[in-house]
């Protein structure tokens, strides 16, 4: 099993998860994030004192999927999230030793 | 004006002049969290430019002799006459009648009438845009409804003017501004909804309160301020059948307007419950604000138990109406048509049914009625007019909308540079140069 | 009632109106923010409710003639004498008189009396059997005490009054409230409680408040609306020694107001820092409203200093009443009790100790004392009987509770289908459909 | 004192009084999130503090007799002769005067001007050293200028004042506290400010406003306060040529304050448009203060055409003065330097050319103008000096600063042991014991 | 080494924490979270607009741990974030290459 | 590729986000979290009753870097970080299989 973890634009996050329902992902776990990169933030004045606002507001998802689905779940998400502008964001995947469902106790496949 | 009427004036002033920003707080909550600092910053505006107008010439248009013509029942006082409240006194009476603070007292009006547009639009228009049009629009939708109703002119009952045209003797009534006020802003607010198009994602994306607890925050202020409004709004009716004397009438004006206001959040929620499953704040929030504009132009005219029934259907109709730019695909944002354009409208007209002297309901036939509706019609087709031109100019000339990225990220960015709330332990922020 | 008067009077009552809804943001920030939405609507409840019954029956129950005996000192006023305020001035006086303005007033206490009960049972109570509550006990435990204490009652000193057995002459005082608002809602409050039961989690989860700024913007709101509530309350006392004029008395009443409430910040502050060994900002609003509790049946009957040492007690004594429902395991989850009730105690009774003429410390005997103190009882024993009827009937009929795991995932959506607040970047929320 | 005049009067000390909680929430939302209790409890303690401080010898020295000298144009009033308010009726008129409506009237003031000094001082100060200097500092910096502005001391009118000193017949204005309130309370912070040092990381970490809405809330209700503050400051001058009753002369006063205000505004938002090339929200809300302040000395005195004039440049001054600290390294946190000393001096100073009666623009010649600024100097000095010597005596006996661990982890918890907010599902919060 | 990364309800969060401490586990890193999954969100109405709110708080939690405490702090997690009803959350187990404490810069197990 | 997951007092985001630049890395994920250890929470009291607040504000950074600059990014983020008081967190590492880049579809190193 694989975590793939997203960050995307906030925008984005009802066309991800409309087109990750659609290929079968049945679950995952949101966090707001923010972002450090290409896409630069803004600058605030507050009584003429000038702050630089770095960080732009993310949407990070976490998916633990079967081994066979990542390929589909990784492109599905980039597609969906994909506005061709700086700052998309970015989705890596990270090896999962095993996963258990907390009502359950089922492991493994059985627990996604 | 003896003293303790002046000390009323002076009061209601203040409370009037508090609903502004009451309003920004009302209006603030219902947006999103990235677009609170410029909807409130709309009624702030407001102020910044209206005050100033105003003394300059916005009491002598709206109380100056008539513009044209015989200086009766016209549709414009003339701006210059009292120009800079020049001679206030001695144009409108002798020393210590009052005049000032009668200027006080509209003046307050006059800014939050422009103020209670801004919900239409919330969320993507240019500030500058707002501003400029603020002025424009104060100057020749607002003063000349007020001279017309309130200052002899063509809706008022002077000779030549519209209801003396169809009945002898019977004068509309409109208490503290169902007409001047809340239709004038709600077809305001329609107009520039449909001119400036929708919000990106209208009817598709979320786009719910950011903090309903500052709602209802603003409504109780707005309750609060309304007293000064409508209690304040003393106009001396010849046959009140109720109150005879002063006590007796802003009591009754009191009451009234708590009455409408109380059914009305009755209404709202009766309604929400059975439509929705449930009663909820926001309804409850809005049952205030719709009571009272309905009860706006009527406080004075209605017993206490007409008072009632006036809230009850107000709060009722304008949660229904609500819905109306869903089905007719209009963003009017924070529902300035569905509470003031129908509030208000319920409230004229609702007087031709209520009112204790002339209301159909106690026996006195219809001619108040009529009069009612034309004069309501008569505001309606004066506000959608003036105000379809000023804003089509304005589109041609400044543009409305902001940049459709900047909507997206947040207006409150984009023209004020500033986000609204930093609760986070870290905002990624970096000090970069005092001023 | 001249002008002058009227314009307090009217300022008075939109003052007091106010108070509701800052009730609601004080107590609002007190709960968790799951459930802040529902905490504010049974006030803004209580006021779409009270009003139309007030209207209807409740200033003739209870200011009308006496419903049972040869119409004096009795329990309740005939609701039907002056229903739906039927010619309300003719009943009590002449044009004029100001009698529609006085109704405004009381009404507003209604209101809020209601309104800060729910301060009891916050975060699991059914809306539904909230309201109907409300309405019920208005009418069986309100209007009777305004009646006894205010309309001539068997609390009032009138002949056949409980004062009139025990002494002769010797008028219970209790200027603006203490037993038929504090001691009646805090009673109310305690029995509610103690009927319904308490929150999951009481005295084991973390209920910590969501926003103590909300908390502190309510106090300070509600310090502005007690000047109504306190100085409006003009009562005319043949044997006060300071104040002998309207102008002078409502200046008395003024000082002796915020004196106590100055006092009783202290007076909760010193104990905090004693006890915990920090004064905390929720100390200080709560003192706030602790000296306004206990100072309001007395505000009229001190001197400045005399309100200085009330405020001083109940800031402290409140201060440690709000520990009392942790030993004794009651959820009396906002402190009603140990703010309404114990403050309202400590100000009825405390008049005996200091008023200016009748206190003890005045060498006036213990008389007032004596009187004071089985009035405050009586008012116990009545708010006591009579909610604990109402809550048990409605127990059986309608139930009190929410769902319990729609009371560990938060009331407001529950009851109202609605959450809070919206700060994220997204609440993963999608929109469905327009009404 | 009529009773319309004292209905307007208790009103307004009501108004006045919110003006401190309206502060606490101006100045709370400025901060970040881990202070802002501390913020708002400073004003609120300033309430507990001032209010008994002010009945048992504040009114004495304010408007006692000289304490010095022959009784005449003295430094400050006697603190014995009517402590604890004792026989005030007696010692300033007869019954009906309405002394001690004037008396919580002028508390009130006291009270705000101390918790003005708060702001400059935000995130670090002691608790326990704030709430001793503001005893002391009333006592000794507050009360005297009083005095002597107001009570017949050094600085009004009187013979034997500064005034009289350089030109005779020529007093002094300060209609409602240029001097007294604004100036006083911007120089003590000031001093605050250099004597208790830096936040840490100030000019270098980011400490933006974790609320606007908070903020703006705050100026809302400030604006709405302030009728009461000018307004409710009723002076009798001879030479008014524009308002020459009370009725014209309240209504005047209210006219100039929002016309101050207002254009306040638009020069705070102009000067930040130009130089930062956004309008703020923050940029409205102090102007709001900013116009406020300037037209307080200077409400009666000017013509509505005057007070716009003046308006907009005490917006654009503020807006340019808020810089000054970076430039000159003094935390002076929330700018009360940038906002009441400067605008205090441009009201002050500003009437010397604005007011109808006296002023440079008007041809009355260069007496009031030399008046105005040797009053405004004097004011300063008085201040400085002595709130100079009561912040080094504390620094040495009390300390001021709260622990730099404390100060950087959030001065709330250190000194109140809360946090402000709690609108995350979980705090990690454990339920330990009950009182 | 291991990262157990578990998503529990919110007012499961205290039993969690207790049992955790008494399995001998001193230190972790939580984060608000919302869920996504067969537990259904809920519905809100604005003014007659209905909201489909999917996404349900959670509370996430992040333990490293050392090779063989892997199994107790998982079966740990699971029994005490359990209610029986659907929602109750996901454990995971990553592998996990080194850790290092800021304070003093011990690695791997010394830095637990 | 890894994956470096920094948890830092939130006063020191801004030292470790200069040091990070200065060590070439440009991109990275942040959120808020809280953090659970040896450093002790506080208590509050709200008329009266006591709260042990244990949870203490931290931040959270995600870093994905190439397997060479692991090295470099852990000891720059522990040196920035460091105060010598306890609680100044952790950092450790996960392997990552894979990275996109949603822009541009780039992967792995060209995606960082
Ligand atoms: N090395 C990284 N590790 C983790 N997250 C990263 C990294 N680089 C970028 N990100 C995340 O991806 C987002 C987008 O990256 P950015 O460089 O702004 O644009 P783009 O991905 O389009 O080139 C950032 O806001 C950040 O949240
Ligand atoms: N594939 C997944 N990857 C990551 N987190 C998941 C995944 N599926 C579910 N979750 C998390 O687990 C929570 C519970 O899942 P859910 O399907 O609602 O109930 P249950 O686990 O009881 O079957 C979700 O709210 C979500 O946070
Ligand atoms: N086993 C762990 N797994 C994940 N995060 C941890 C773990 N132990 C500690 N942390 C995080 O590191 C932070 C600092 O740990 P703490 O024990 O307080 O101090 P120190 O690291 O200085 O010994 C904690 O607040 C928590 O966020």
């Amino acid at each position: 099993m694989k975590l793939v973890t997203a960050v995307i634009k906030p925008h984005k996050w009802e066309e991800v998860r409309e087109a990750l329902a659609a290929a079968g992902v049945a679950g995952m776990t949101v966090t707001e994030a923010s972002g450090y990169g290409q896409q630069k933030g803004h600058t605030e004045v507050y009584r003429g004192a000038e702050y630089d606002v770095s960080l732009v507001p993310k949407i990070r998802l976490e998916i633990v999927v079967d081994d066979v689905d990542v390929e589909t779940v990784v492109t599905t998400i980039s597609s969906a999230a994909q506005t061709g502008k700086i700052g998309d964001g970015k989705v890596w995947v990270v090896p999962v030793d095993s996963v258990v469902r907390v009502r359950t106790g089922e492991t493994d496949e059985a627990a996604l | 004006m003896d003293t303790g009427q002046a000390a009323w004036m002076l009061a209601s002033s203040a409370m009037v002049l508090l609903m502004t920003p009451a309003l920004a707080l009302f209006y603030g909550g219902m947006t999103r969290s990235k677009s609170v600092l410029n909807m409130m910053m709309m009624s702030f505006g407001a102020m910044g430019v209206v005050v100033p107008i105003y003394i300059l010439w916005g009491w002598s248009a709206s109380y100056g002799t008539d513009l044209f013509g015989d200086g009766a029942a016209g549709l414009m006082g003339n701006p210059f006459e009292m120009f800079g409240l020049a001679d206030v006194q001695g144009a409108i009476g002798e020393d210590g009648s009052g005049a000032l603070i009668s200027v006080a007292f509209q003046m307050t009006f006059a800014i939050l009438t422009v103020a209670l547009i801004s919900g239409a639009i919330a969320d993507r228009a240019k500030y500058s845009t707002w501003l400029v049009f603020a002025a424009i629009w104060v100057t020749l939708s607002y003063f000349p409804l007020a001279h017309m109703v309130w200052g002899g002119g063509f809706l008022s009952g002077e000779d030549g003017s519209l209801a003396s045209l169809l009945y002898d003797g019977v004068a509309p009534i409109d208490y503290a501004g169902g007409t001047v006020v809340h239709i004038n802003a709600g077809v305001a607010g329609l107009v520039l909804a449909l001119v400036i198009g929708a919000r990106r994602g209208f009817g598709s994306e979320p786009m719910r309160p950011h903090s309903l607890p500052l709602t209802m925050l603003g409504a109780g202020v707005l309750w609060f301020g309304w007293f000064g409004f409508n209690v304040g709004s003393f106009v001396s009716y010849d046959d009140l059948d109720f109150a005879t004397s002063w006590v007796d009438e802003t009591g009754l004006v009191w009451i009234n307007t708590t009455a409408a206001t109380a059914a009305a959040i009755l209404g709202w929620l009766v309604v929400e419950k059975i439509r929705d499953g449930k009663a909820t704040s926001l309804g409850a929030a809005s049952g205030i604000v719709a009571g009272l504009v309905a009860v706006t132009p009527a406080c004075g005219a209605l017993s206490p138990l007409g008072s009632l029934v006036l809230g009850l259907v107000a709060g009722a109709l304008c949660a229904l109406a609500v819905g109306l730019k869903y089905r007719f695909g209009f963003d009017d944002s924070l529902d300035v048509v569905g509470v003031h354009l129908v509030g208000g409208l319920v409230g004229t007209v609702g007087i031709g049914f209520l009112a204790t002297s002339g209301g159909l309901f106690y026996g006195d036939g219809v001619a108040q009625l009529v009069v009612q509706t034309v004069v309501a019609l008569f505001a309606v087709l004066w506000a959608g007019v003036v105000t379809l031109v000023i804003a089509l100019a304005l589109k041609a000339v400044m543009g409305w909308r902001v940049d459709p990225e900047d909507e997206v990220a947040g207006i409150d960015f984009a023209e004020h540079g500033e986000s609204a709330y930093d609760l986070a332990s870290t905002g990624g922020t970096t000090f970069k140069t005092g001023a």
